[in-house]
């Protein structure tokens, strides 16, 4: 029973929070800009009117076209439920996946969406792919090094598990240790390159020059056009998600169980997550975009910071668990 | 019990294809009849040998003896010995050869007329006896010789198409190489011989000093190296496979090389057994390299064999890794790490048989429609054979270790192998697995990514030329020799403890631990969890949840935005005329991010050529690009060229043609033996 | 007596060297018929010694072979070959005369430390003889590889023959009679068989330079 | 039984004389010389009966009677071959009579004189048979008569008889050590030479050793005297090549073990012996793996292969135990039969496209599917790939080898051969397949005997790589106890 509970409360918290990040980005970028803006929930009304539209088809396109959306769309999903919003509401017996799986389901989705952007036979769609592919490629390797890392450090690959270990570790070393602190730094650089932003990529850009993700759903339209959006809207909160929830733990600080505890947590969660949303849109403000062939300076800043945490955790040499 | 004992299946299975080759040597003038006759036999034989070794898997520990016709020299003894790990290889050849003897009902269908049918079964035949061989010989002698063999007739098929002047060479290329390879295997045969006077694969080492092992495995991992086409040994590889027909590049790139991982863990785990801890390291540092370079390589070929053959080279880099793992632990003590990492490894290599296989199978099929196997002149093909687009995407998916499928099911334990060695090991070891972490989310990510290229643009979008546009869809049986295989792997992808299990108890034998105890979940009820201590996961449950979300979104979406319509339409065109295939992005174009990421790799030469018109508009241009792996360009051309200027200076310089010289060298050679004689 | 077959030894070596030093072909041929003589000497003295002593003619009928094969018969043949196919006189050494001389010597030299290093050599045969006879057959191959003309060749190898023959005389008392024989037969028929490629060689090359005859290399 | 061996291929010569008729050349030239391989195997049943067949002259042995095997059955398929190889070659004029008279004279003085080595009791007359060999088979070296071949013929009679010169020295010194000790009729004789070999003088024999090493390897191809052999071999008649290289070969190696068992008994080690003959096997196998790479000519290749085969025997005498000198001799024989069909097969191929040039040949498996297979494997079975015969005489050579702790010489070795094959497969392999420019070459076989005779020979090497008959290995297993008298 908990079991359907926390997947229902899991999707439903990411299908509802997901738009509000990007609004939230949008509306501080205005600011910034002394505009005003689009409304905060603009994103939410964007996807109503996309889903009720009619769908547009290329000629060239085949299945794949058009079973994309629902892959990236329901692969974001699954991958949600890897990443419990609150420790409080997982099941002793969870939805079984650990950081592997995670990434090679968010792998299935990206292998269909590049898939698709060749399907149309458009020039853009095979740019955008190609681009995908390369970053997807520099960024890989960083995330595994940084969840192994952290699944060394608590002594599982399961990602519910690593929640649970580092709250349980508390809050003394958590933000103390200059291993988690250089995860934590790996983690950001991730999802900033994970989720399209600058300055990797510019979400509101049409100018093929610059695209990357735009570029591959270039041919979308209608509801197709709304699931991948929301897609890629649900996958930039899962990664904020794990940040949040794996190298900032808050729920230790809450004694109380019950569905007191755990709203006092979605709470938090709500909480931190803006936090981290605002942090990244001041990134985005203060840069400028990158040369393509300069991501991979990026994303090598992130393996190395994987790497030294890596390294930290090691020569402090604390806090083996013996799993076998 | 007579008949029903399993060796003789084995040996009746031996028979059979003995039998089968001659047979199909004797029908060569009936090329139809030849095709099904000899197809028949391999698919019975192979079901047979399919069975016998399920049976010895489950049923014992004890090993099958068997001896062939006995050599009358001393030193030769033709011994066949058949225990779990025998018999685990043996069901990896069994299953991909049922399917591709199957596959090769329709694909051979094009040879009538052309080509000698009844050569190419004999060849065939042969080869996959050799194979069953060299999975079974428990003599290092006959182990030797048909290892030889077994090069030898791949060699025959390799050169089958001859009259491509490249495949000729490819075929030098590979039994040059593979002979090379060979000799130091010898080397370390010769020397092990030389202190335990036998050459029994089954025998005791204990006679051999330490620093004699190190030798003997340092020639194991050359000899072995150069058949897996480790990188830098892989460089036949890419020529070799692809030249050869596609049924029969399949079984090559599906079996034949891992004959070399298995000779790995006969010779070095079984044989030798581990003391030192680098023989895993260096393992570990060769299946590093092998696996990113070889993707890396992969994604800039576009031929359709070529990019299989490299991405081979990128999976024997993970079935390396996970065995240098399980090797490392094992030199630590670590018996339980170490049975981990070797489950791994071989469900890796069962693994990338069935996908590997599937997808030269699907080049086979392409190649069959269309005539061509550069992948810049397909497209399209999706709408003109949906049936073998969706089982190459299956295999896709599966080479790109994506969920459900197998490959990751394979990767995944290496991970988990790594994450127990490192959480387990000696500090130096750790920062190398770390990358070894790092290599398989590259290559990964490169493979996914190489992958879609692959299919992308030889299925999809619009076609490029005349050869795709012709395409049909291909006779039935190839469709349901991959079809099997595709089954095989989404059932390995979703029930992987079934192989787990059964690997588990076929390398019992060896290091006798079990990692049966640490999974959690019946035999039967295998699509539990898949639970390593507390890291589980379970790719049914994965799979299971994403079809819900896929129907709940379709539904709704249907009651949020009503009925679904759409209008077909042109592909949006920037507002000129038509979109035409030739402004689609190539393969080439796509995978130049990487090219120029990577290029210390690739060291690509770009070339512009325009004609005609005026200088800002010519009427066409030509661009080029080449890219040269570097261990080609700068180790073993050089080394070649050099030693054959060298040759042929050498040459003139010794055999002079002038009468005066060769007496003076047997003047010298008098006075030389002379002072010998005296002064020493 | 074993002090004259000294003297005759070294006489053997002089002679050889003189070869050496010899420009003409025609010359050659007159040393050659010279050294036979000397060696045909030798086995004359060594077979009367062996009548007295064991009663033994076959090395006297040797000496006469040696009379009839190689002082008169061979040179001849020889002369009227290179009357047939040289038509001029050319130079035919491939050094100095000196410096062939010097390492001449040098080999006579390095043959005597050789030998003499080996113990127990000297049991049967005194050291100077065996000494001097191996060095007239690496003198007579050397000759071979200071010559360039195809005659001088063949007198090399006559002079290499001479020298083990010699050398067989000094250690052994002549060898079983049927090997010399046989020998002989095979010798004849070398230089005859020589004699006739010289011809071929001319027809063919129009030279008897056989540094012209290097076609077939590498 | 032995003299009538000597006396048949003499009435042969004689007949040929007098013959005026083509066929009855070959049929004399047949016939003859299966009256011969008859004979051989009657001796050979004699002498594995008895273990030796002695009389005043003649001394047959397990070791000479295997040579003996080989060298008559060798020429019984050469003469087999050259029928129809003597009609093509001489086809373009009219079937030149004289030619083909003098063809088969010298092939059977030829055979006659390696019997002669063979058989002889007495080393001065094994020296005269072995000096006859040249004699004999110069002017079929330079048989085609040109440029090319007068050259070959002239270093070979040159270079072949100087080396044998110097054995004759050795021998002399060899008689010198046993002066004193033995009758006047037991001087050089083999078998009083090895029963008394304790008692020789060792300086003499050490110095004798090393002239008869020169001398006999000169004519058994060891490098750096072995440069002759290219040229002769490249420039005989294909089958002359063959009884070169397959025949020739072994008989002067017959010398060389003999010696070598002599000294090694009188010296009591087989360090000083072992040490020259390893020194110049592996010398002559480094010079064949580096010239073969680059080489240009068919023959000229293949001969560069026996200078590697023979090295490889050298080799595995100079180790000297028993195994070594087994698989040394098993390896003469795999040798002379797979070098013979290769020599063969390339004078099939040579005839179809008139040129010996690498380079310029190509579709050979269209052209010849007989002989080009049978050429293809051979060259396979040449360069030690298992099942054919010489992998199993290398694998026993190599397990000898390592048996003995020489790790380095043994991988070596092995790396060489691996070279080797590297070279072959480079040059070679490449004829095979594909199409020539010349488009008037008509597929099809030529010289059926010839082709059969190649396709009995590929059997053979085919078979006997695993099962070699118990009979042949016993006697080869009693040739290794009478050289190293274990």
């Amino acid at each position: 029973m908990t079991y359907i509970i926390y997947i229902i409360v899991q999707i439903m918290i990411m299908l509802l929070l997901a738009p509000l990040i990007n609004g939230i980005i949008k509306k501080i970028k205005a600011f910034t800009q002394k505009r005003t803006g689009p409304p905060i929930l603009q994103m939410y009304y964007d996807l109503f009117k996309l889903i009720r539209k009619n769908s547009v088809v290329s000629e060239a396109s085949s299945w794949i076209y058009k079973a994309a959306p629902y892959i990236v769309f329901s692969t974001s999903l699954t991958a949600a439920l890897l990443v419990p919003v609150t420790i409080k509401l997982v099941p002793s017996f969870n939805i079984s996946g650990d950081f592997v799986i995670f990434v090679s389901i968010l792998a299935l989705g990206r292998f269909f969406m590049m898939a698709a952007g060749l399907d149309t036979g458009s020039t853009f769609g095979g740019m955008g792919s190609s681009r995908e592919a390369m970053i997807s490629s520099l960024a890989e390797p960083s995330i595994l090094v940084c969840l192994f890392t952290a699944g060394l450090i608590a002594g599982s690959t399961s990602l519910d598990q690593m929640m649970m270990f580092m709250q349980a570790k508390g809050q003394g070393i958590i933000l103390m240790n200059p291993a988690i602190i250089l995860l934590f730094l790996a983690l950001l650089t991730i999802i900033i390159m994970e989720t399209a932003r600058i300055p990797i990529d510019d979400p509101s850009t049409h100018l093929e020059l610059t695209m990357v993700h735009e570029a591959m759903i270039l041919e979308y339209s209608g509801r197709h056009l709304a699931l991948m959006e929301y897609g890629a809207a649900i996958k930039q909160l899962i990664f904020i998600t794990l940040l949040v929830n794996l190298l900032l733990p808050h729920d230790q600080f809450i004694g109380a169980a019950g569905l007191g505890g755990i709203l006092i947590s979605l709470l938090i969660y709500f909480l931190k997550v803006i936090v981290i949303t605002v942090v990244i849109a001041l990134i985005e403000i203060n840069t400028v975009k990158l040369r393509l062939f300069s991501i991979p300076n990026l994303a090598a800043l992130s393996f190395i910071l994987s790497f030294l945490a890596f390294l930290q955790y090691f020569l402090l040499g604390g806090g083996y668990v013996q799993l076998i | 019990m007579g008949i029903l004992q399993f060796d003789n299946y084995i040996q009746l299975c031996i028979l059979l294809f003995f039998i089968g080759s001659i047979i199909a040597l004797g029908l060569n003038k009936k090329a139809r009849l030849c095709n099904y006759v000899s197809n028949g036999i391999s698919i019975i034989a192979t079901a047979l040998l399919a069975f016998a070794s399920i049976m010895q898997i489950m049923g014992g520990k004890d090993v099958i003896k068997l001896s062939l016709l006995k050599s009358t020299l001393p030193f030769i003894r033709l011994e066949m010995t058949i225990d779990g790990l025998s018999a685990i290889f043996l069901l990896i050849l069994s299953l991909l050869t049922i399917c591709v003897s199957t596959y090769s009902i329709g694909y051979i269908s094009s040879y009538y007329g052309k080509r000698n049918v009844g050569l190419f079964y004999f060849l065939y035949m042969s080869f996959i006896l050799s194979m069953i061989f060299v999975f079974t010989s428990s003599n290092a002698v006959f182990f030797y010789i048909v290892w030889e063999g077994m090069a030898l007739l791949s060699y025959f098929l390799v050169i089958y198409e001859s009259e491509r002047s490249e495949n000729r060479q490819a075929g030098t290329l590979y039994i040059v190489m593979t002979h090379i390879g060979t000799a130091f295997l010898l080397i370390g045969i010769m020397i092990s011989y030389s202190y335990t006077n036998s050459f029994d694969l089954f025998g005791s080492s204990d006679a051999i000093p330490a620093g004699a092992k190190n030798v003997i495995f340092i020639m194991y991992l050359l000899g072995f190296g150069t058949k897996a086409g480790a990188i830098p040994l892989h460089i036949w590889l890419p020529y070799a496979h692809p030249a050869a027909p596609s049924n029969v590049s399949a079984l090559m790139s599906g079996i034949m090389i891992k004959t070399a991982v298995y000779g790995l863990i006969r010779f070095v785990m079984g044989f030798l057994g581990l003391q030192e801890a680098w023989w895993g390291i260096l393992i570990i540092i060769i299946g590093i390299v092998s696996a990113v370079l070889g993707v890396a390589y992969a994604m800039m070929e576009t031929d359709i064999k070529r990019i299989l053959a490299y991405s081979s080279v990128e999976n024997m880099g993970i079935i390396l890794l996970g065995l240098g793992v399980s090797f490392t632990a094992l030199a630590y003590g670590n018996l339980l790490v170490g049975q981990l990492a070797l489950i791994a490894s071989i469900l890796h290599t069962l693994n990338h048989a069935l996908f590997k296989g599937g997808l030269f199978l699907g080049a086979g099929s392409v190649h069959y429609a269309t005539g061509t196997k550069d992948i810049e002149k397909l497209g399209g093909l999706i709408k003109k054979m949906p049936i073998s687009a969706l089982l190459v995407l299956c295999f896709s998916l599966a080479v790109s270790s994506i969920v459900p499928f197998n490959g990751f099911i394979g990767e995944w334990l290496t991970m988990q192998s790594i994450f127990a060695s490192v959480a387990h090991g000696k500090h130096g070891i750790n920062i190398l697995l770390i990358l070894g972490v790092a290599a398989l989310g590259l290559a990964g990510a490169l493979a996914a990514a190489c992958f879609v290229r692959f299919f992308g643009i030889s299925f999809l979008g619009i076609e490029r030329s005349e050869h795709a546009l012709k395409a049909e869809e291909v006779p039935r049986s190839m469709n349901i020799a991959m079809g099997i295989l595709a089954l095989i792997c989404l059932s390995i992808g979703i029930f992987p403890l079934v192989a787990i299990k059964l690997i588990d108890r076929a390398s019992y034998g060896l290091l006798g631990s079990s990692i049966l105890d640490q999974i959690q979940g019946g035999f039967l009820v295998s699509w539990y969890s898949m639970e390593f201590t507390s890291n589980r996961i379970s790719s049914f449950e994965i799979l299971a949840v994403l079809v819900v979300i896929i129907l709940l979104s379709l539904l709704a979406l249907r009651v949020l935005g009503g009925k679904y319509i759409e209008r077909r339409y042109g592909t949006w065109d920037c507002g000129f005329e038509a979109l035409n295939s030739r402004m689609q992005y190539t393969a080439t174009g796509f995978s130049k991010p990487i090219r120029i990421i990577f290029r210390i790799l690739f060291r690509p030469s770009r070339k512009r050529s325009t004609k005609g018109g005026t200088a800002y508009y010519p009427e066409t241009i030509e661009y080029t690009v080449d890219s040269e792996s570097v261990f080609e360009k700068y180790i073993y051309k050089p080394v070649f060229v050099r030693a054959r200027i060298w040759s042929r200076r050498t040459k003139f310089t010794v055999q002079t043609g002038n009468i005066h010289n060769y007496l003076t060298y047997i003047f010298i050679t008098v006075i030389v033996l002379m002072a010998y004689n005296s002064f020493i | 007596m074993s002090s004259l077959f000294d003297i005759l030894s070294v006489m053997i070596l002089l002679s050889s060297f003189v070869l050496m030093a010899n420009k003409r072909i025609k010359s050659y041929i007159k040393t050659f018929r010279i050294q036979s003589l000397l060696i045909a000497i030798v086995a004359g003295i060594l077979g009367i010694q062996l009548i007295i002593n064991e009663g033994r003619v076959d090395v006297l009928i040797v000496c006469i072979i040696i009379v009839l094969l190689k002082v008169i018969y061979i040179p001849n043949l020889l002369r009227r070959t290179y009357l047939g196919v040289e038509h001029r006189v050319e130079k035919d050494f491939i050094w100095n005369i000196p410096i062939l001389v010097l390492i001449c010597c040098g080999l006579v030299v390095f043959i005597y430390f050789s030998i003499t290093a080996i113990e127990g050599i000297s049991e049967d045969i005194s050291t100077i003889q065996l000494v001097n006879s191996v060095s007239v057959v690496l003198i007579g191959l050397f000759f071979m590889i200071s010559r360039k003309k195809a005659i001088g060749l063949i007198i090399g190898f006559l002079e290499l023959e001479n020298g083990i023959f010699v050398t067989a005389m000094f250690a052994t008392d002549g060898m079983p009679f049927i090997v010399d024989l046989g020998i002989f037969i095979d010798m004849l028929t070398a230089v005859m068989i020589m004699g006739v490629m010289v011809f071929r060689i001319s027809d063919k090359f129009d030279t008897i330079n056989i540094d012209e005859l290097n076609k077939l290399k590498g | 039984m032995s003299l009538l061996l000597l006396i048949i291929p003499l009435i042969a010569v004689l007949l040929f004389i007098f013959i005026k008729k083509d066929y009855l050349l070959h049929a004399v030239s047949i016939s003859a010389l299966g009256l011969q391989v008859l004979l051989a195997a009657f001796l050979t049943k004699d002498v594995v009966v008895f273990g030796k067949v002695e009389s005043a002259f003649f001394y047959l042995d397990s070791l000479s009677i295997i040579i003996l095997d080989i060298v008559l059955l060798i020429s019984f398929f050469v003469a087999v071959y050259s029928i129809q190889y003597l009609k093509e070659d001489l086809r373009p004029g009219a079937l030149d009579l004289k030619k083909v008279k003098l063809y088969y004279i010298l092939m059977h003085l030829f055979i006659f004189t390696m019997v002669l080595a063979l058989v002889v009791k007495n080393m001065g007359i094994m020296w005269i048979a072995i000096e006859a060999t040249t004699l004999a088979s110069v002017f079929l070296v330079g048989f085609d008569n040109d440029k090319f071949s007068l050259e070959a013929a002239w270093k070979y009679i040159i270079i072949c008889s100087v080396g044998i010169a110097i054995a004759m020295l050795g021998i002399i010194l060899l008689h010198l050590s046993s002066i004193g000790l033995l009758e006047n009729s037991g001087f050089l004789d083999w078998v009083a030479l090895m029963e008394n070999a304790e008692s020789l003088k060792s300086a003499s024999v050490r110095l004798a050793f090393i002239f008869i090493l020169v001398g006999f390897g000169t004519k058994a191809g060891l490098a750096p005297m072995h440069t002759w052999l290219p040229d002769a071999h490249s420039q005989a008649p294909s089958p002359i090549s063959a009884l070169l290289s397959g025949v020739l070969l072994n008989s002067a190696m017959y010398g060389i073990i003999r010696m070598t068992a002599i000294v090694n008994k009188s010296l009591g080690s087989s360090i000083y012996a072992g040490r020259l003959l390893m020194a110049l096997g592996i010398l002559s196998i480094v010079t064949a793996a580096f010239f073969i790479l680059t080489q240009r000519d068919l023959k000229r290749l293949l001969a560069y292969s026996s200078i590697e085969h023979m090295g490889i025997v050298a080799v595995a005498i100079g180790f000297f135990t028993p195994l070594s000198i087994y698989g040394g001799l098993l390896h003469m024989i795999n040798h002379s039969f797979t070098k013979s069909m290769l020599f063969l097969s390339s004078g099939t191929l040579i005839q179809k496209y008139g040129t010996k040039n690498i380079a310029k040949i190509k579709g050979v498996i269209r052209l010849l599917p007989f002989s080009g297979i049978a050429f293809l494997l051979g060259l396979f079975a040449i360069a030690g790939m298992p099942p054919f015969s010489i992998f199993a005489s290398e694998f026993g050579i190599l397990i000898s080898v390592f048996e003995e702790g020489s790790y380095f010489i043994g991988g070596a070795l092995a790396i060489l051969f691996a070279i080797i094959f590297a070279g072959i497969g480079v040059a070679m392999f490449r004829i095979f397949y594909g199409k020539g420019e010349e488009k008037d070459i008509e597929p099809g076989e030529n010289n059926i005997p010839g082709a059969v005779v190649i396709i009995i020979l590929l059997v053979i090497i085919a078979i006997t790589g695993l099962f070699m008959p118990e009979t042949i290995l016993d006697l080869v297993y009693d040739a290794q106890s009478v050289i190293s008298g274990i």
